[in-house]
């Protein structure tokens, strides 16, 4: 319990740097995915099992708020994957990247190419989102 | 300069729980964080404790949290700090066993686990001489030959403190000094040990132990290597 | 003048779980992107979950190379995210027991996940339910 | 609460000497080391330079010029027949460490690489010979490593965090110590046949010093209580090149690797002091130039500190000028990715500590309280004597920097301690193994943490009228002004009368932390006791001795007097009063002459 303590305490209050802060993100993003993914293969296995709760749940999915986590969602994958290829990339082909430099430049570059891809994906997911759920847009 | 130093308190003899003394000191920009600490136990408050030696980051006695972040406190310069404010704590993940020192016994137990002797049980040279080695063969292995086992490593790592059965990156750099030193012989060995449960694998990479080395070791690196060779087999 | 040895030294480890599971968590990694990327950006940002019903996922999984490629992402994805789920539970429980059931509890919610989505992956979309 | 362990040899002090002498005491007895801090803290890990051995890697040596030169470079005062034990057994030493996995530096050949240092010759042509072996400038950091790491493949027992307060001796032989546990506060008793002291040195009396904060002299201070004399504490050696103010040490590997010594008008002036091997001459020498040469009003800006200067331009023009050459005969230059990489440490102090780059700026230098000579008397068998006969204590030892062998004379020579302790540390866990093999246990006394706790109960309960740290910082200052590189008759007598002074205050000190876990105020107060008692001794001795030799350096003696002076001191301490004798330095081959560089 007091390992418990510490760790959430050390997560949180160390000042680590960039490494710190991508071991986070990662985890948080690896397991917010692992979370949905587990909801996601169970409501379109419905298709199969039972096609009315199919619907019920992608009318959930279909309000502001799933909406809205769904844009969050997207920028988890993309950012976790992203790292994910990174510390893949280093660990199996190039080990001296665990440099101090370029490895504070690499977890930067990381969370620059996942906004980079998440933010037209963003953009178009709102603008159905706005469309749809408020008719926005002459939708 | 005035400088405000928050320091952990905590005396198992008499405390419940630790608390935080403030003690307001006149220093200056080029003194170490070590410094301050002096003064305030020879000429404020007798009854702080800490550890320190040599003054200059080679014994790695005083490794502890300074604002948040493990380093050495005779390696932490005021003049480094933004703010006239210095926290001090201990190590996190290791017991407090006074203020600022923790039990270290569990580090170096890790450190023991890993076999950290050369180990070659060929004959020796048959003129009594030198085992040869070339630079190249030496400088493989140097940088991890700095560790002065100051735990501020191994203290900074989430993985170690989640679980402190954890070898921990102090351990495992100090296995790398021998897995990649051409005279020894028991790579295959440590490999194995670090190839368990509380092994290597528990590095998630974080790489909080590499800003924290004093020392500047490649930690993360290391590690990485020694994952590389369980998986390879090759020791190059 | 004495020479000096340059060979390159090799060892053998055993590989165990862990090794594998190291592996496995990095080589999926370069087959994720494509397969989790590509289902990503294709449903949720093309075509939108306000687009998505039982005709839309019947017209899809007609089609043998998207169930080919849905399967491929069920397998990798999923066993990706629970050994994941594995390493992050391992940080928090202690105790030789307590990890031997925890890793049996994952492996049964796998087998059991991964079971439900193949069924529906080979089944289809259910036409002989009744909608309402 | 008391604790009792048993043991054959008990090693006081866990640095290189007590671990060398640890690994070779167990192979024959039942061993454990009792170190105040865990092993790897100790100062053996400060070393930088080198170890000195004559293996002639690279060039041409003999172990017979490295004797004369210690012999030299001693100042005539080192005993010639331990000289020649330790330079003969230095080689074998070398390749020891190097076969336990010493991580030396290599020539391309794959051996030992080996470099320059002060005072080391090539006796035919005078000329500077490379005979330091080092691991870049961590050379005492890969000696602690490798002992230690030694020690845990035998399965050596320490008591880590135990500090020994007392000797215990009866009927004239030893019977062990008493030690504090740091993490409780309890006393332990350690009955042994055989103690080996290697506890270091007493550099924390001075101002500006290289030593670390634990170097508080304690194995003299307790031995000294128990009537044993100290030897040769006038001899104190001043590093010339500590980093201004902080006392942290530049290596003179750095001058080996070509830096010199500049003054405040841009002058390499060691070339009028030494016109041979001019900065490279032996440390006492060095010091003394730079402090004429602040003296004379040629520091920086007026100030008391000069520069050290590695640019590699510097280096190149100098190394034209002096002619200096490669092994393979070709010129020396150097570039700066070179000297980075044979002094990654200093560079990171002289970034950490000064905010400069040694390959680009010039580093601010002053001399610094760097080693004790003296120490606890013992003959070449580490075995401590305690008259001028020689006459042996059964059961002591005493290795490293706080013994006194004496091979380092007046002055020691750069890498020789790193030599001493391994000498003399495995000889010390020799002898004291075949000496416990021979007899018996002594019995303990009857009481016998006795003595510790009066000193314990006398800090604790002073009337609180002074405070430790403010008598702490003024022995240091005067220590470092009256007792330091240069000293005079009036100068000494006030010291002695100021520590006297300092000691009597002493009484009045009380510790304020009641505790008895890391009760580390309790300790520090202890420590500061010792360096108060060997402070006294040393001014005294420094007092007595009239004339000018090695370290010792009187102005109103400036000649060295082999007719009167060609003899060790002996200290005992009484109270306040220091007894003084004398004996005879031990000649073989080398008869005493004046000393050029
Ligand atoms: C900065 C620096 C650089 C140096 N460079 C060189 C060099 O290049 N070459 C060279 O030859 N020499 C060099 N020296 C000198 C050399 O390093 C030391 O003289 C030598 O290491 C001393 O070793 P030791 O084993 O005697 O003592 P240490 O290594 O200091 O060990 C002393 C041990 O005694 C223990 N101890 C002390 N008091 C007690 C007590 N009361 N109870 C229990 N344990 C106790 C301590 O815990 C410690 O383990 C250098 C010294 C310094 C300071
Ligand atoms: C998009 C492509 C993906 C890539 C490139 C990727 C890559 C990685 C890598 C390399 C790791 C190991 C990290 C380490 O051991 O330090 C990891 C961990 C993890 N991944 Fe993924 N992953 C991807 C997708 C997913 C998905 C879809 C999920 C969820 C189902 C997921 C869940 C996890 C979890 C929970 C962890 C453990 C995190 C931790 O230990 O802190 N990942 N991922
Ligand atoms: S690797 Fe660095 S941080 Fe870790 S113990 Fe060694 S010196 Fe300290
Ligand atoms: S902080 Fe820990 S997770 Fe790995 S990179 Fe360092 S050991
Ligand atoms: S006191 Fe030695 S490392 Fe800080």
């Amino acid at each position: 319990m007091s390992e418990l303590k510490t760790t959430l305490a050390g997560y949180v209050t160390y000042r680590g740097r960039e490494g710190h802060w991508s071991f986070l993100l990662h985890r948080i993003t690896g397991l917010g995915v692992v979370l949905f993914l587990t909801i996601h293969i169970i409501d379109i296995a419905f298709v199969y099992f039972n096609p009315v709760l199919f619907m019920k749940a992608i009318e959930i999915y279909r309000s502001t708020l799933f909406g809205v986590g769904e844009i969050f969602l997207v920028f988890c994958v993309f950012y976790h994957g992203v790292n994910g290829l990174r510390i893949a990339y280093l660990d199996l082909f190039k080990p001296q990247g665990w440099h101090i430099e370029s490895q504070r430049r690499s977890v930067r570059w990381t969370l620059v190419i996942a906004l980079v891809l998440w933010l037209p994906s963003a953009f178009w997911m709102l603008r159905n989102l706005l469309i749809h759920n408020y008719g926005l847009f002459g939708g | 300069m005035e400088v405000r130093v928050r320091v952990f308190r905590f005396n198992p003899e008499i405390d419940r729980r630790p608390r935080y003394d403030v003690f307001t000191v006149e220093a200056e920009p080029m003194d170490r964080v070590l410094d301050l600490l002096e003064y305030i136990r020879g000429d404020i408050d007798g009854t702080l404790s800490f550890r320190r030696s040599c003054g200059h980051g080679i014994c790695g006695s005083d490794a502890m949290r300074i604002n948040g972040r493990n380093m050495l406190a005779c390696k932490a310069l005021v003049k480094n700090f933004e703010t006239n404010e210095i926290t001090v704590e201990p190590l996190l993940g290791l017991r407090v066993l006074k203020d600022l020192i923790v039990d270290m016994e569990p580090f170096f137990e890790h450190y023991r686990s890993v076999l950290p002797y050369l180990i070659n049980d060929e004959p020796l040279p048959e003129d009594g001489r030198e085992r040869l080695q070339s630079p190249a063969e030496r400088e493989r292995f140097d940088d991890t030959t700095k560790c002065i086992l100051c735990a501020a490593c191994t203290t900074s790592c989430p993985s170690f403190w989640a679980d402190g059965h954890y070898v921990g990156p102090a351990a495992i750099v100090n296995a790398h000094r021998f897995i990649f030193d051409s005279r020894d012989r028991a790579a295959a060995q440590r490999l194995e040990i670090l190839n368990q449960q509380m092994g290597v694998w528990r590095c998630r990479t974080a790489f909080n132990c590499t800003e924290a080395c004093p020392r500047e070791i490649k930690v993360t690196q290391a590690i990485a290597e020694v994952k590389r060779a369980i998986q390879t087999g090759r020791l190059d | 003048m004495a020479s000096v040895s340059q060979t390159v030294r090799r060892v053998r480890v055993r590989p165990n779980y862990e090794t594998i599971a190291w592996k496995w968590m990095r080589y999926s990694a370069f087959a994720m992107i494509p397969l989790v990327w590509g289902h990503m950006i294709l449903q949720d940002v093309i075509v939108g979950v306000h687009r998505i019903d039982l005709d839309y996922v019947a017209m899809r999984w007609a089609s043998l190379f998207w169930r080919v490629y849905d399967t491929l992402l069920l397998g990798f994805a999923f066993a990706h995210g629970v050994n994941g789920l594995r390493q992050v539970l391992n940080d928090f429980i202690h105790g030789e027991r307590a990890r031997k059931v925890m890793n049996w509890l994952l492996f049964l919610f796998w087998l059991i996940i991964t079971l439900i989505g193949g069924t529906a992956l080979i089944a289809g979309v259910n036409r002989a339910f009744p909608l309402s | 609460m008391v604790h009792t362990h048993t043991y054959d040899v008990i090693v006081v002090g866990g640095g290189g000497a007590g671990l060398m002498a640890a690994l070779y005491a167990s192979k024959r007895a039942r061993t454990a080391v009792i170190s105040k801090l865990y092993p790897t803290r100790s100062h053996t890990g400060t070393a930088q330079g080198g170890i000195g051995a004559a293996l002639g890697n690279l060039e041409e040596d003999h172990w017979e010029w490295h004797a004369f030169d210690t012999v030299k470079g001693s100042d005539y005062l080192g005993d010639q027949d331990a000289i020649e034990f330790m330079c003969r057994e230095a080689i074998q030493a070398v390749y020891d460490l190097e076969h336990m996995g010493l991580p030396f530096s290599r020539t391309p050949q794959g051996r030992i690489d080996q470099r320059f240092f002060g005072g080391h010759t090539n006796n035919m042509t005078g000329k500077p010979v490379r005979r330091s072996c080092y691991a870049a400038d961590r050379t005492g950091h890969m000696i602690l490593q490798t002992l230690y790491q030694q020690c845990i493949k035998n399965g050596i027992r320490f008591f880590d965090e135990f500090q020994v307060m007392d000797l215990l001796l009866q009927n004239g032989a030893v019977a062990g110590v008493v030690a504090v546990e740091l993490a409780t506060g309890d006393l332990h008793v350690f009955h042994s046949k055989a103690v080996v002291f290697a506890t270091g040195g007493h550099g924390r009396m001075w101002e500006v010093t290289s030593n670390a904060y634990a170097y508080t002299g304690d194995g003299v201070a307790v031995t000294l209580r128990r009537g044993i004399p100290a030897e040769d504490m006038e001899f104190f050696q001043f590093h010339p090149t500590g980093i201004y103010k902080l006392g942290i040490l530049i290596t003179e590997a750095v001058r080996g690797e070509g830096g010199v010594l500049i003054n405040g008008q841009g002058e390499r002036f060691m070339e009028r002091y030494a016109p041979r091997i001019k900065d490279l001459a032996s440390r006492d020498v060095v010091s003394r130039a730079i402090y004429l040469e602040i003296k004379e009003g040629r520091g920086v800006n007026g100030k008391n500190y000069l520069y050290l200067d590695v640019r590699p331009e510097t280096v190149n023009y100098y190394a034209e000028k002096d002619g200096r050459t490669r092994p393979d005969g070709s010129p020396y230059r150097v570039t700066a990715e070179e000297i980075l990489a044979k002094i990654p440490d200093i560079t990171d102090f002289c970034r950490t500590y000064l905010g400069v780059d040694p390959v680009k700026d010039l580093i601010p230098i002053q001399p610094t309280a760097h080693y004790a000579m003296g120490g606890i008397p013992t003959n070449k068998y580490a075995e401590v004597v305690i008259d001028s006969r020689n006459t042996v204590l059964p059961g002591l030892y005493a290795a490293g920097e706080c013994a006194c062998v004496s091979v380092h004379g007046a002055n020691r020579l750069g890498t020789n301690s790193l030599v001493d302790l391994v000498v003399f540390g495995k000889y010390a866990g020799i002898k004291a193994a075949e000496y416990a093999n021979g007899v018996d246990f002594q019995p303990l006394p009857e009481d016998p943490t006795d003595f510790t706790r009066q000193q314990i109960e006398a800090l604790r309960h002073g009337d609180g009228r002074e405070k430790a740290s403010q008598i702490g910082r003024e022995l240091r200052h005067l220590m470092f002004d009256k007792v330091g590189v240069f000293r005079t008759e009036e100068g000494l007598q006030e010291a002695v009368e100021k520590i006297k002074e300092l000691r009597e205050r002493f009484r009045h000190v009380r510790v304020s932390d009641s505790g008895r876990a890391f009760n580390t105020e309790l300790l520090n107060t202890w420590e500061l006791g010792n360096l108060l008692d060997l402070a006294l001794v040393t001014a005294v001795s420094a007092l007595e001795r009239k004339e000018s030799r090695g370290a010792h350096a009187r102005e109103d003696y400036p000649k060295r007097d082999d007719e009167n002076w060609l003899k060790h001191t002996l200290a005992w301490l009484d109270g306040d009063r220091v007894h003084l004798d004398y004996k005879p330095v031990v000649i073989t081959q080398y008869t005493p002459k004046e000393r050029v560089y």
